[in-house]
């Protein structure tokens, strides 16, 4: 059986002592352990920043590609075999800044992977930059008269782009994180889970306390409504929901790919014959 | 490409024009078909502009008992789908060129006559049809049997409703009548042989080569002149294990074509210049991660949106250079369908080979003109893929991806097959993958990566040669090989000592190849590029020192007439 | 940059390292305040790694009683925060240096003195203070009067609370106490002279230069090292007419610039080679809009993440070639904050006169080391901005933005000022702006834009030169010219015949100054550059035919030492 | 007084006849008469595509840019010149594909300018390939079997993102569409209309026949709901609501921005003095 330890990896970890991420990597473990799936059968795809070095600090496959293009990645993996168990690891700014645009085209193709963005609201391994989900008037090392843009708000965009897995989770709760991760990895399609994460280095203003004094669990089973899931998403001020805000089937891409019925495109063998065929083909074009 | 050269007996020029939407290149392709199937040799290019209604397009058809590999600049025949066509290329026509022009009939003379292409279409049922009735014309002037005609028409259509077929079929037989009775310089068609191979568009033999290597994930974002290309190997992808996937943007694509190969399957993505720009982080993400993709690049003249379907070769110094900071890659330029179908084989077997990104730089001229192609395209039968699994690997679980290595090549194995784990960053890392900032794992990376030059480089063929000791030397690379020589025979014929040398594989630029082949006798070095630095020229003189002494550079999008060169080179040599 | 040497009579180097997060970097600016404040010439460098806790990094400072321009590699003092430091670096320090060590206070011999930096940290308020300990340490050895230090603490944190004060106090009390009896080799600043200039960073000279400029609009996306740039502008936007603003990409980024500069603003945009990659297509924008706009990438090793808060110089061939297609652009590369400054006006400048892009190419060295300025930066009295309005325009509702002119400049007016009205397009166009697919304007548009290239070749300098009838030349760029510049002063001082040539402004490469300043006395030809090909090697070659005979190339991320250098020619030599 | 003749171009149009942009460029025109803007005081700002051209066929100050980045290009000259009236002409494949990130931040900083989305749902200009618009399973040149995403509603998302002024449109109601220009126009703010625009040549399934049998024009006074404006924006199946789906006052960018207040960057004069009091500034940093 897997162990949480079977995750252990040699290799440095480099956060800040105290850091959030400490808690989703935490949750990522234990959910895998308890999914059964063992470092040799998962593949991480991360971006750049403090969120992208998740997969170095764990054993796993892993791809820590460029800065904001994890999800196009993932998706090119998938897409080559689709018997791939892919968890997706991006920063706020990394997946709503620089990578808002596959964010977006990823939820319309609903690929069957798991994304986490460790939402910090800050730019951590740049030092401190104000992201797309700072909140508004935030004072930081480079909006020194406070920010001037709404803030961006991940499930709420997810929904209205028709996602069929809407979560928000709290690094500070890793049981519960834990228990997100693997109800999102079951979920055949693609499933974001927001996850609110204290970067003590750089937000003065979203911290440990900040988070707890607002966030609480929902309750009872997934609301199966969506104008329910979009109020759900829409809060924050005050009081911060953590829990799956939306949950509904779709046929996940590769499922939607006729050519892809027979098995993963990486297991198929090379046909010289039907190539052949095909390079014969029709002498007029 | 190196073609002997036998004096054509038939060599005929029509050019075919008219707005875009009057159907100009299904026009053309019927005459293609008819040719082929007559025994003939053809090569035909389309020239059309970033509009799907109006403006000025046309098709140009060359025609010859032989072999030929590039336009002609002088027509036989020129038909105008309206009076526009006329105005613009009338003085191509050659002294006993015909022209036959969209008109009331009754206005003829004997070299421009006018035929209401547009009432017979009407008559046949719709004006639409005005492109068959030229077609039959010009198949009727070049002696084509009816029946033959008839017999492409019905196949081409074969999907079509029995209304349209049957409009088609009047609206030729319109065109036949039309010019019965006028006798043109040649009819070659009435005397047909077998086939000498089958069509094919430049794009068409790309996409044959990329499933031919195997390529079974091809993502990209639609741009002119690639997208071809990728229609070609979406129509495909009903038959092969291939996805063809548009992305939402080319940074996506890039990094969809890479994310495919790290999972384990050859991918690619293609686009032009402008997109090649928005893959060019990619570009050193694959070059870092190791990770074998190839690019195409479809060239068309820039910068930024330029010139959206001409042609162009302005980007070679780009794509050799482009990313930050340096490391190894491979572009290749084919020039022909038969080396754009091997080349992009060996584009896919040499990113595999040394996990390194492989450009295949073509452009709008060799992606869109279409060609006989005499010899099959043969499947290989194997496809190496240099990937190892666990049991080529001592201790799996210490698999290390970038093991240190002579060669600089490390055993790749691919993710989730077995024991080990494949680690891998766009950080520099060490040998198991994983990040560093150490000075020394930074420099046994950056060597280990260079390392595969010599190999690399070893790889890459020598320029084909045409008389290259000769007194003026031509020099040029990619699609232009066919034009340049053909141009050297002509000087040749004229007692000129003219010879080529033209480059497909260009980079890592195999300097050592090259040097020897530069003769004493040369006198005059000529670059003959579609750019305006001569960026070939360049290169060769960074890499071997020889300089060039002329040059001749076309860069208004349209290709080169062999006729160009010749007057070039002769021009220089009065003056 | 071309310095005179003299022989220094001090000359101290000290290395304070520890763990990101120690307040390394504090330490090192105090102790640059206090040298600066004394009299005297300090350089200094910060090496950091890609993390904000934990790890090694180190501030590493030069003092002089002369200008000096690059760090030396052997230490008189090593200041560890952590034991780490001691293990790293001890081979660094001369004979007779000197190691302070954090540890229990005991356990000292006469080389190796530890210091419980941390526990007295804790007995003045909080652990956080040890770096303040260690500052005190350093400069109490290095002879500074205790109030100094106590003048410069207090200026520095005049913006914190009384107890912050009052624990640093207390902290650089302990420090001072902690040394007290030992005696360093030399202790310059018991003898303070007056300050001999200012303490500038690169990274503040380049955003200066902006400012000098009138750079009115300053967009970007964070990366590493080009972001203390922007910091630094964001600064001074508060005290003019300057917004910075951060983009959601580098596409966005380089397009907001582009659309400022159209808009009639000086404008520009930093980032590091991975942001440029994504810059690029914006880069033909700007290039065929002919929209005046400033690009500086602050290089850093690659492919791809490479190795973020390191130096190099890989990034020339990318940036030279970038974008698809031949168009003229400017690149110019600082090597010292005097040059920063004048550079990036000259950018700003050349860019507005031509109406092309111009990239300011710094690197991670430059940008983040600290220097002494010695002559004042000065405001220009007007900013020459080559705009035209109505009252310059014959008629100016018949105003051509792309006009075509013997220079290839045509005048630029802004969009609605006026009755002119400025019609932009990124397709390829006629005079008035509007597309078009006409090979003969296509012809014209581009010959317009390169008709620039020779005015503005003509505005580049030739390098530098020391001694450039050398047998031994050393040719280098940018920001190396600091230690290749003393590199030739320590080899001539050993009798040794060597000069060197240091470019600044590298494109359009001035080819004709150029190749009269080699000298046939040179014998060896050295390529000094922080790349693994010789960027500029083989540029030289390509645009000169000269060739490089031996070449120094250091990719480890990490600066040249004098000495280094040094040390490759003398064992040339030898071998 | 202005006239709609006032903005007649010389240069030839090159759209397909029958192009739904006709309806759109008319509208333009319309509506700048009607708000009395003559050319010489309008900057159009558009993106590649037959949508991109639309700038070529009127008389105005323009900048045709890269596909995909209109809207950085516009933002960058109001930035400089806030006094600028700017519109930007962008595609479906423009602004939700290629410049999919810069419409959602271009959102989140409400920069005050109208962005017309000629929504034909195809990609016209290259002949054909499906669009972030297309419907699923859509047959298009290039997706030969039907498209597998789900299709990318922009009123939709631009509310979930805290868009200010969104309204839908269609090209062949001018009158309609010109009214909404003017008012899109006279909200200072991010102003987003997605206009519905057959495409004669590619689009054989969203004709003119199609919308009209689909479109209705939203009766009386905009909703002041986002619910309301949430669930209009939802429709598209079988009916389609035309008019305005949301409109809120918010301060705008550039009025967010404070060294702005005294003018626009470009009527501000050079200031030596005040320059050199920074360059002498603080000799120790
Ligand atoms: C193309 C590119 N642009 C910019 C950067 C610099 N960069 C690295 S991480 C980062 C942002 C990190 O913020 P976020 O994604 O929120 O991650 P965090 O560090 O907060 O976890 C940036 C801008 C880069 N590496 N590549
Ligand atoms: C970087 C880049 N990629 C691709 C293209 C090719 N291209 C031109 S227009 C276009 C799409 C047009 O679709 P849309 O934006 O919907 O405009 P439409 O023509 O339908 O009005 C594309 C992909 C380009 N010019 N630049
Ligand atoms: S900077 Fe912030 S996000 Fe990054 S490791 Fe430190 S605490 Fe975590
Ligand atoms: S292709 Fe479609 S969108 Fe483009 S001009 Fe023609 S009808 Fe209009
Ligand atoms: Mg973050
Ligand atoms: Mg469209």
């Amino acid at each position: 059986m897997e162990k949480k330890d079977d995750f252990l990896s040699d290799y440095e970890n480099q956060w800040c002592p105290g850091c959030g991420n400490f808690g989703i990597l935490n949750a990522m473990k234990d959910a895998l352990t308890r999914r059964k799936i063992p470092p040799q059968k998962i593949l991480i795809v991360s971006g750049i920043g403090q969120a992208g070095k998740t997969p170095h600090f764990m054993k796993c496959n892993m791809f820590h590609g460029l800065h904001g293009r994890a999800l196009p990645l993932a998706l090119g993996a998938k897409m080559a075999n689709h018997d791939l168990k892919i968890i997706v690891n991006s920063g706020d700014g990394d997946c709503y800044g620089e990578g808002g645009n596959h964010f977006m085209h990823a939820i319309r193709r609903n690929t069957d992977l798991t994304l986490l963005v460790h939402n910090n609201q800050v730019y951590g391994l740049t030092k401190g930059q104000a992201s797309p989900t700072s909140a508004y008037g935030m004072i930081t090392t480079m909006q020194t008269q406070g920010v001037i843009s709404d803030p961006f708000n991940g499930p709420l965009v997810a929904l209205a782009l028709g996602a069929g897995f809407v979560a928000r989770g709290f690094s500070g709760n890793i049981k519960h994180l834990s228990d997100l991760i693997q109800q999102a990895m079951k979920y055949k399609g693609f499933s974001l889970i927001d996850i609110m994460q204290p970067c003590v280095s750089f937000n003065k203003v979203n911290t440990y306390e900040w988070y707890t004094q607002r966030i609480y669990e929902l309750p009872g089973p997934v609301p199966d409504s969506f104008d329910q899931a979009f109020a759900l998403a829409g809060q924050g001020e005050d009081r911060i929901p953590i829990g799956i805000f939306y949950r509904k089937e779709k046929t996940d891409f590769t499922s939607r790919i006729p050519v892809l019925k027979p098995g993963p495109l990486v297991s198929r063998p090379y046909d010289p014959v039907a190539l052949q065929v095909l390079l014969d083909g029709d002498p007029e074009m | 490409m190196q073609k002997r050269y036998v004096k054509m007996s038939i060599d005929l020029s029509i050019k075919i024009g008219g707005e875009a939407g009057q159907g100009i290149q299904s026009v053309g392709n019927l005459i293609a078909l008819v040719c082929r199937e007559s025994g003939f040799y053809i090569m035909a290019m389309n020239d059309f502009e970033s509009r799907i209604r109006g403006g000025h397009s046309f098709f140009q058809i060359r025609i010859s008992d032989r072999p030929i590999h590039a336009p002609a600049d002088r027509l036989d025949l020129l038909i105008g789908l309206n009076q526009e066509t006329f105005d613009l290329h009338r003085h191509e026509l050659k002294d006993k060129g015909l022209a036959i022009i969209e008109g009331e009939t009754g206005k003829n003379n004997k070299r421009h006559i006018t035929v209401p292409f547009n009432a017979f279409g009407k008559q046949a049922g719709n004006e639409i049809y005005s492109n068959t009735v030229a077609a039959a014309c010009c198949l009727c002037l070049l002696g084509a049997p009816p029946d033959v005609m008839k017999t492409i028409l019905l196949k081409q259509f074969k999907h079509k409703s029995p209304e349209v077929i049957e409009s088609n079929l009047k609206a030729a037989e319109s065109g036949y009548g039309a010019v019965a009775d006028i006798i043109f310089v040649s009819r070659p068609l009435a005397e047909p042989s077998p086939p000498k191979g089958v069509l094919i568009e430049g794009s068409k033999a790309l996409a044959l080569g990329a499933v031919a290597s195997d390529c079974r994930i091809a993502s990209f974002y639609p741009m002119s002149p690639a997208t071809n290309i990728l229609s070609w190997m979406n129509t495909f992808s009903k038959k092969l294990p291939l996805v063809v996937e548009q992305a939402e943007d080319e940074i996506a694509a890039v990094n969809m074509a890479i994310g495919a190969s790290f999972a384990g399957v050859r991918a690619m993505t293609a686009t032009s210049g402008g997109g090649f720009c928005l893959m060019t982080e990619g570009l050193g993400l694959a070059a870092i991660s190791e990770t074998p993709v190839v690019i195409m690049d479809a060239q068309r003249p820039g910068p930024a949106t330029g010139l959206p379907t001409r042609t162009a070769q302005g980007d070679l110094n780009f794509v050799i250079h482009a990313s930050q900071d340096d490391f190894p890659r491979f572009v290749l330029a084919p020039g022909s369908p038969e080396e754009s179908f091997s080349l992009t084989q060996k584009a896919f077997y040499l990113a595999d080979k040394y996990q390194v990104p492989a450009i295949v730089l073509v452009d709008q001229y060799l992606a869109d003109s279409l060609y006989i192609l005499e010899k099959p395209f043969k499947a290989p039968n194997i496809i190496e893929r240099f990937i190892v699994t666990d049991k080529d690997i001592a201790v799996p679980k210490d698999y290390k991806r970038f093991a240190l290595t002579e060669s600089g090549i490390s055993p790749r194995a691919i993710p989730c097959a077995g024991e080990a784990l494949v680690i891998v960053s766009s950080d520099e890392h060490t040998e198991d993958g994983h990040m560093t900032e150490d000075g020394n794992h930074r420099n046994a990376m950056v060597d280990k990566r260079n390392a595969k030059l010599p190999a690399m480089t070893d790889e890459m063929n020598p320029p084909t040669l045409v008389h290259p000791d000769a007194k003026i030397l031509l020099i040029g690379w990619g699609s232009t090989a066919g034009a340049i020589h053909e141009a050297v025979c002509l000087l040749r014929d004229k007692k000129k000592d003219v010879g080529c040398m033209i480059f497909t594989d260009l980079w890592p630029f195999p300097a050592e190849k090259v040097k020897p082949l530069f003769s004493v006798k040369t006198k005059s070095v000529w670059m003959v590029e579609q750019n305006s630095s001569a960026q070939l020229g360049c290169m060769i003189r960074r890499q071997t020192g020889v300089a060039w002494t002329h040059s001749l550079l076309k860069y208004d999008g349209r290709p080169f007439y062999p006729q160009e060169i010749v007057d070039a080179v002769e021009n220089q040599e009065i003056s």
